[in-house]
């Protein structure tokens, strides 16, 4: 059943306040359980082999020598695993087909990029393991090979798929190319549009591909039995998929696989995809004994990950008041090995923050020599909104209009119609404006090289399939058993949260749980920032669902009607003009004589959330720029965000903090440099640069809450729109304090400097 | 030649394991000694999850051998506690929901005790150089260079 | 007959087509016969498609009612990181 | 596979006796900050890591002939620490202070900073701008060695079978001396140079200039001493002109590659206003401003 919650408004007494997290004391004292620190008697450990080829047809495999090695006691390779035929569905951020998703495991015809898996080996120790990945023959024919965008779309590109055939254009091609998709959004006419227009303006844009860069490696064990059971410990976004996915590859029953999320150690949109668990547990089948695998860094870079780079076309036309007539975009993304980037939500959000008459996003999905892309945080939408962004603050620089004055003529509010499909309704992205033109921030005095820009963000945020299960104990706490796994931002404490305010019991009464796949039902991954608003919902529902029972159990035990009992500041009570007075009962005094007056109470919520409330968010970003060495510091940051409401405002101001900065790293030192072998050149945290303490200020966070109506507390979801806007904030910032325009990411320092020399060579203002 | 036999002090407990010469102090510490509190998060020094203090020294564990604890002492985030009595870092970083993810955590926590040890009243600014030896990919750091602040002037008695 | 709209992204899958009135009772329906009017359009119908109707916004409710003077829209499906 | 193993001596000797020993399959292992990684990567398989950690002379700081000198194994942080060092070359502390983290920096020692001869290496171009002199020992004994004579380009250093580096004099000096090292690094920590410039000069009593080093990192195949640059300060007062000038000697002497960290032109660039603005800071250091 498809499910939406009205919010209703009321007093709070839980919801909106701090308390600590359930799995803070862990996490502070070393006890917390990722993946790595899970062990099974008798396991062995796994490798992998990789590919050091970009792209090369498999000629053969000749693992005997490895297999021959003492303490191996497994290797497998592409003959252990079914092929999958083309089959499709959903997993985060993307659709995925299993076709792919078995050959980016492990490849079968070819090797697609740097670091595909070849081969895997469980042996008694890593060393043995490693020693044993050496003795691995594999003959391969190498092809040429494309890793840029731009290129790869040509005509006589290499080409990955031979049977790849460009969807979604009429008539349908007859040769294969590395245009997996074309699609395009539109609304109005852009003929008309520009025609209406006094200043039109377009710019072309590039970005590199960065990586969601989550502290923890990716890790699992897995152990098989005789009886065809699998249990796997994994750091995942989500169990649920990841128990799907492992059946279908596998070719197992769910039932007979049972995924346990540990402590996540980040993921950001990168642990939504399974990589190693099908092999530990097809090593543990062959090997008869547990496997452990645990990536190193340099494999995280090379093999899973990243987001797009992309090559972005925007044109904008506007009338001279700043009213934007027309509006269009081209956007080619990268989406590495296999099909399917997130180019159809970045196209989808592109111009969505403005109310607009005639649009255009034309989307490009593209096949390269790099590893097959996963979701990043608002996915795609960094992107596309650097270039748009960027367009914009140029209009208002040229019309003498503030930024921020010109996105207020053009912000899409209640009743804006889309042009990817429906109209809003309420949202607070003129609230988030205002409220950044107000800031005290924005007036903030700036000194020689320094600048400000702003820039906005949307995103949509999702609902889906969402189940949990609340006991009330035997003392009067309860357990709340979700599954949507915690992915760092505290999701835990919030839903323990929600749930205390409905019972009307104490916070530190619930004990929040994450579930085992054998625990509830399906649960889509946390993803889209969905954790806070569906795990929510069904946390509420599953504690109302706990109320009724247990005003059922008053009403029973004090022989009243059931329309008699209230439920109100934890206990079961006369309802007002219920008609029959009795003497109230407390959670307590319930739960203690549950199991004698009918067995014990458990709440129960397995929904699809829907009504999802789209997020809007407004940076101000000051910079400084070095006009002899091109560096920019960020000398001041401010978020403005509409989240509906904040369960947990510290731990809101967390995503708004965390989001920025790695925006932040994104926009200015972040890339993956490829050598012209295609070979991966930075995979490691010292050349690939996300930002240190001492790289980054305080943000400055401005939490705004116009409630979603369509969650029982007006939860919006908050994680994921505050990484949109930083590239193009810190571009405009950079234009504001030197006057040169930076439309190349990263704007590392030797991109930043050549621009300056080229603009002081243009006769430009520098 | 087999393994080495290694004995050091851990958290004030006299211990021994074995180990091979490539294998690292961290891998002693989380695979022989079951101290899995420190993490691992690149092995090359470049994240700093893996930080320790070797016999007084702030160090990552990954860029140490384990034979070379050989009578050394070592304090790894399972000894930062006393009893039930969090380290006021510890709790300062949960009152300022200095975490998210935890897994730069327990690095963070030690490079922050040991900063101020050597400077008990940092500026933000030392602070954030103080920390930069360990990434964070979570909070961006803001609520984490609070927590420390706010912890330096508790112990400070500020 | 409910008023089905569909975002223009999907011409290349209808034929060009983005107004059609269908008598259906619920978003399964509508699946069914749009798969059954367009077979391009078939294999992204669950997948990869949303459905809002009369405004409200329906990403995986196959079950969701179509009254018969109800408006739908369909557009693709949204999710995240 | 061949098990490694691993010896910790106590005394030079022992030390030289294991190495001659081991007939180039051995690797000297002080803070290990690059050798543990080179290992782990597969680039080096020693059979035999001579942990000199133990060694008296190559841990001490002491003073010298009238400057100090500290053996290969000291610490960064050991150095970072010392204040008469800090003191007497602030420019090499500069230097120290930017290898790795702090963490790193537990551990890494300048013997290995200048024997893995990696041309953007930190304390290189401080330690040629200061003339300082390595002491090698070997199995035909001692001998000096300005640490510019070191590294033989990326990787590989001058030393021979069974040598290895002891210990850095840096020398005396006279009044209204100072130096300075810069690099640029698009992090402000975390980060390897994408050129580093060592300035070291002396001041007479009417700030002019009398004697000056300037040395680069990064921007060759190893760190280099440019006399070009320093001749554009000597004689002269450390002002805009002579700095410009400065700056065009150091940039003219750079012959950089393009890598995963900096292009050509922005290295060549970059050097000369890192040589500039290190200039700037050792005259104010000798002018004792700072």
């Amino acid at each position: 059943m498809s499910t939406t919650v009205m919010y209703e408004e009321k007093p709070l007494k839980v919801v909106g306040t701090r308390p600590l997290r359930p799995d803070g004391v862990d996490k502070v004292t070393g006890r917390a359980r990722y993946a790595a620190d899970y062990n099974l008697p008798g396991q062995l450990i796994g490798k992998v082999l990789r590919s050091p080829h970009a792209h090369a047809r498999i000629k053969s495999i000749d693992t005997s020598r490895a297999e021959a090695l003492p303490g191996v006691k497994a290797v497998v390779t592409r003959d252990d695993f079914p092929d999958m035929q083309t089959e499709y569905a959903a997993a985060g951020e993307l659709t995925i087909n299993f076709r792919d998703v078995t050959r980016n495991m492990m490849a079968r015809e070819k090797v697609l990029y740097d670091g595909h898996p070849v081969a895997a080996v469980a042996a008694l120790s890593a060393s043995i393991a490693r020693a044993a990945l050496g003795l691995i023959k594999v003959e391969y024919e190498v092809l040429p090979h494309v890793i840029d965008v731009v290129e790869a779309m040509k005509p006589d590109a290499p080409l990955l798929h031979e049977h790849q055939f460009t969807d979604g254009v009429t008539p349908k091609p007859e040769r294969p190319s590395n245009l997996a998709k074309r699609m395009v959004f539109a609304r109005g006419s852009l003929d008309e549009g520009f025609k209406q227009a006094d200043l039109i303006i377009e710019r072309e844009f590039n970005t590199k591909p960065v990586h969601q860069g989550y502290i923890e490696p990716q890790a699992c064990i897995a152990t098989y039995t005789e009886d065809g059971q699998a249990e796997v410990w994994t750091g995942t976004q989500g169990h649920f998929v990841f128990r799907a996915q492992l059946a279908k590859v596998l070719e197992m029953d769910v039932s007979k696989i049972r995924v346990t999320a540990t402590e996540l150690g980040g993921g950001f949109g990168g642990k939504n995809n399974i990589y190693n668990e099908p092999l530990a547990i097809a090593l543990s089948r062959k090997s008869h004994r547990p496997v452990k695998m645990v990536m190193t860094r340099e494999e995280v870079f090379r093999a899973t990950g990243p987001t797009s780079g992309a090559n972005v076309k925007v044109k904008l036309g506007c009338t001279r008041d700043g009213r934007i007539t027309a509006a269009d975009a081209e956007l080619n993304f990268q989406a590495g090995a296999f099909a399917g980037s997130s180019v159809a939500m970045a196209s989808m959000c592109a111009f969505t923050r403005y109310d607009l008459e005639n649009v255009r996003v034309v989307g490009h999905d593209v096949t390269v020599n790099r590893p097959k892309v996963a979701a990043y945080r608002a996915p795609g939408a960094p992107i596309a909104v650097f270039g748009v962004e960027s367009v914009i603050d140029e209009m208002a620089e040229k019309l003498g209009i503030d930024p921020i004055e010109l996105r207020l003529r053009n912000a899409a509010k209640e009743g804006t119609q889309t042009y990817y499909g429906p109209k809003f309704g309420p949202i607070g992205f003129i609230e988030t404006l205002h409220r950044a033109k107000a800031h005290p921030k924005y007036r903030a005095p700036l000194g020689p090289n320094q600048g400000r820009g702003i820039a906005t963000g949307f995103w949509f945020n999702i609902g889906k399939e969402t189940s949990s299960a609340l006991h009330i104990n035997e003392d009067g706490t309860a357990t709340l058993i979700m599954g949507t796994v915690d992915v760092a931002g505290g999701s835990r404490a919030a839903m323990a949260m929600m749930v205390a305010e409905e019972l009307g019991i104490a916070y530190d009464k619930v004990r929040p749980v994450i579930g085992d796949t054998s625990a509830l039902g399906f649960n889509f991954i946390t993803a889209g920032s969905r954790g806070t608003f569906a795990g929510g919902m069904a946390a509420v529902l599953a504690a109302r669902d706990a109320i009724e029972k247990m005003r059922r159990r008053v009403a029973r035990i004090r022989e009243v009607p059931l329309e008699a009992v209230a439920w109100k500041d934890g206990r079961g009570q006369p309802a007002e003009g219920g008609g029959a007075q009795f003497k109230p009962m407390t959670l307590q005094e319930i739960a203690r004589d549950a199991g004698k007056t009918g067995g014990t109470i458990s709440g129960h919520s397995e929904i699809n959330a829907e009504g999802a409330g789209p997020g809007f968010g407004t940076h101000i970003a000051d910079v400084e720029v070095d006009r002899q060495t091109g560096l920019i510091k960020i000398v001041r940051y401010t978020i403005v965000q509409d989240v509906g409401k904040a369960i947990h405002p510290a731990y809101v101001e967390g995503q708004f903090e965390g989001g920025a900065v790695q925006g932040i790293g994104w926009a200015l030192n972040e890339e993956y440099v490829y050598g012209a072998d295609g070979v991966l050149q930075n995979p490691g945290f010292l050349d690939y640069r996300v930002p240190v303490a001492s790289d980054v200020p305080f943000i400055d966070s401005v939490i705004v809450e116009v409630p979603n109506p369509n969650h029982p507390y007006g939860v919006r979801g908050c994680g994921e729109v505050p990484i949109i806007a930083p590239m193009a904030a810190i571009s405009n910032a950079v234009q504001n304090a030197i006057g040169v325009r930076l439309r190349e990411q990263p704007m590392s320092p030797p991109r930043v400097l050549k621009a300056i020399e080229a603009a002081a060579g243009a006769g430009a203002q520098v | 030649m087999g393994k080495h036999r290694v004995m050091a002090t851990v958290n004030g407990d006299a211990v021994e394991f074995l180990c091979e010469t490539g294998q690292t102090l961290l891998e002693a510490l989380r695979d022989e000694l079951q101290l899995s509190g420190t993490k691992e998060g690149c092995g090359t020094g470049d994240c700093g999850a893996c930080s320790v203090m070797l016999d007084g020294r702030l160090v990552c564990s990954c860029l140490v051998l384990g034979v070379e604890a050989q009578g050394k002492t070592i304090h790894t985030i399972e000894g930062m506690a006393k009893g039930e009595q969090l380290h006021p870092l510890q709790r300062k970083f949960l009152e300022h929901a200095a975490l998210q993810c935890g897994i730069c955590t327990p690095g963070m926590l030690i490079s922050a005790r040991a900063l101020l040890e050597r400077n008990p009243d940092p500026t933000e600014e030392q602070v954030r150089y103080g920390l930069a030896g360990n990434l964070c990919r979570c909070t961006g750091y803001h609520k984490i260079v609070e927590a420390v602040l706010d912890a330096a002037r508790e112990m400070r008695g500020a | 007959m409910a008023r089905i709209s569909l975002s223009n992204n999907l011409k290349p899958y209808t034929g060009g087509e983005t107004e059609i009135e269908l008598e259906v009772g619920n978003v399964r329906q509508l699946f069914r016969a749009l798969g059954e009017r367009y077979p391009d359009l078939a294999p992204q119908l669950e997948f990869e498609l949303a459905v809002a109707i009369d405004g409200v916004i329906y990403q995986d409710s196959l079950l969701a009612p179509i009254g018969s003077d109800s408006e739908v829209l369909l557009f693709s499906k949204i999710a995240g990181g | 596979m061949i098990e490694m193993r691993y010896e910790a001596p106590r005394t030079l000797k022992a030390a030289l006796a294991l190495l001659a020993a081991a007939n180039g399959r051995a690797k000297v292992f002080a803070g290990g900050t690059d050798l543990l990684i080179q290992m782990r990567s597969g680039r080096v398989e020693p059979e035999l890591l001579v942990d000199v950690k133990g060694i008296p002379e190559m841990r001490s700081i002491a003073e010298d002939k009238g400057g100090f000198r500290f053996g290969a194994a000291v610490t960064g942080m050991e150095l970072v620490e010392h204040e008469g060092l800090a003191g007497m070359w602030p420019g090499v502390i500069d230097a120290v202070k930017l290898i790795g983290s702090i963490q790193v920096k537990g551990r890494a020692s300048v013997g290995g900073n200048v024997c893995n001869a990696s041309p953007a290496a930190d304390s290189v171009p401080a330690l040629v701008a200061a003339r300082a002199v390595a002491r090698i020992i070997g199995p035909n004994g001692k001998r000096e060695v300005p640490v510019e004579e070191i590294s033989a380009g990326p990787g590989r250093t001058s030393l021979g079978h069974g040598e290895m580096v002891v210990s850095f004099l840096l020398p005396r000096r006279p009044k209204r001396s100072a130096d300075a090292y810069l690099r640029f690094t698009p992090r402000t920590e975390m980060d390897i140079a994408v050129v580093g410039a060592g300035v070291n000069l002396t001041l007479n009593a009417k700030g002019v200039c009398t004697r000056a080093r300037v040395s680069l990192g990064a921007v060759a195949e190893r760190v280099l001493l440019v006399p070009e640059a320093a001749a554009e300060l000597i004689g002269r007062r450390v002002e805009a002109q002579a700095l410009e000038r400065l700056a065009a000697a150091a940039s003219a002497a750079c012959r950089p590659i393009d890598d995963k960290r900096g292009t050509k032109e922005f290295r060549i660039k970059v050097a000369g206003v890192m040589a500039r603005r290190a200039a700037e800071i050792a005259v104010k250091r000798a002018k004792g401003e700072v």
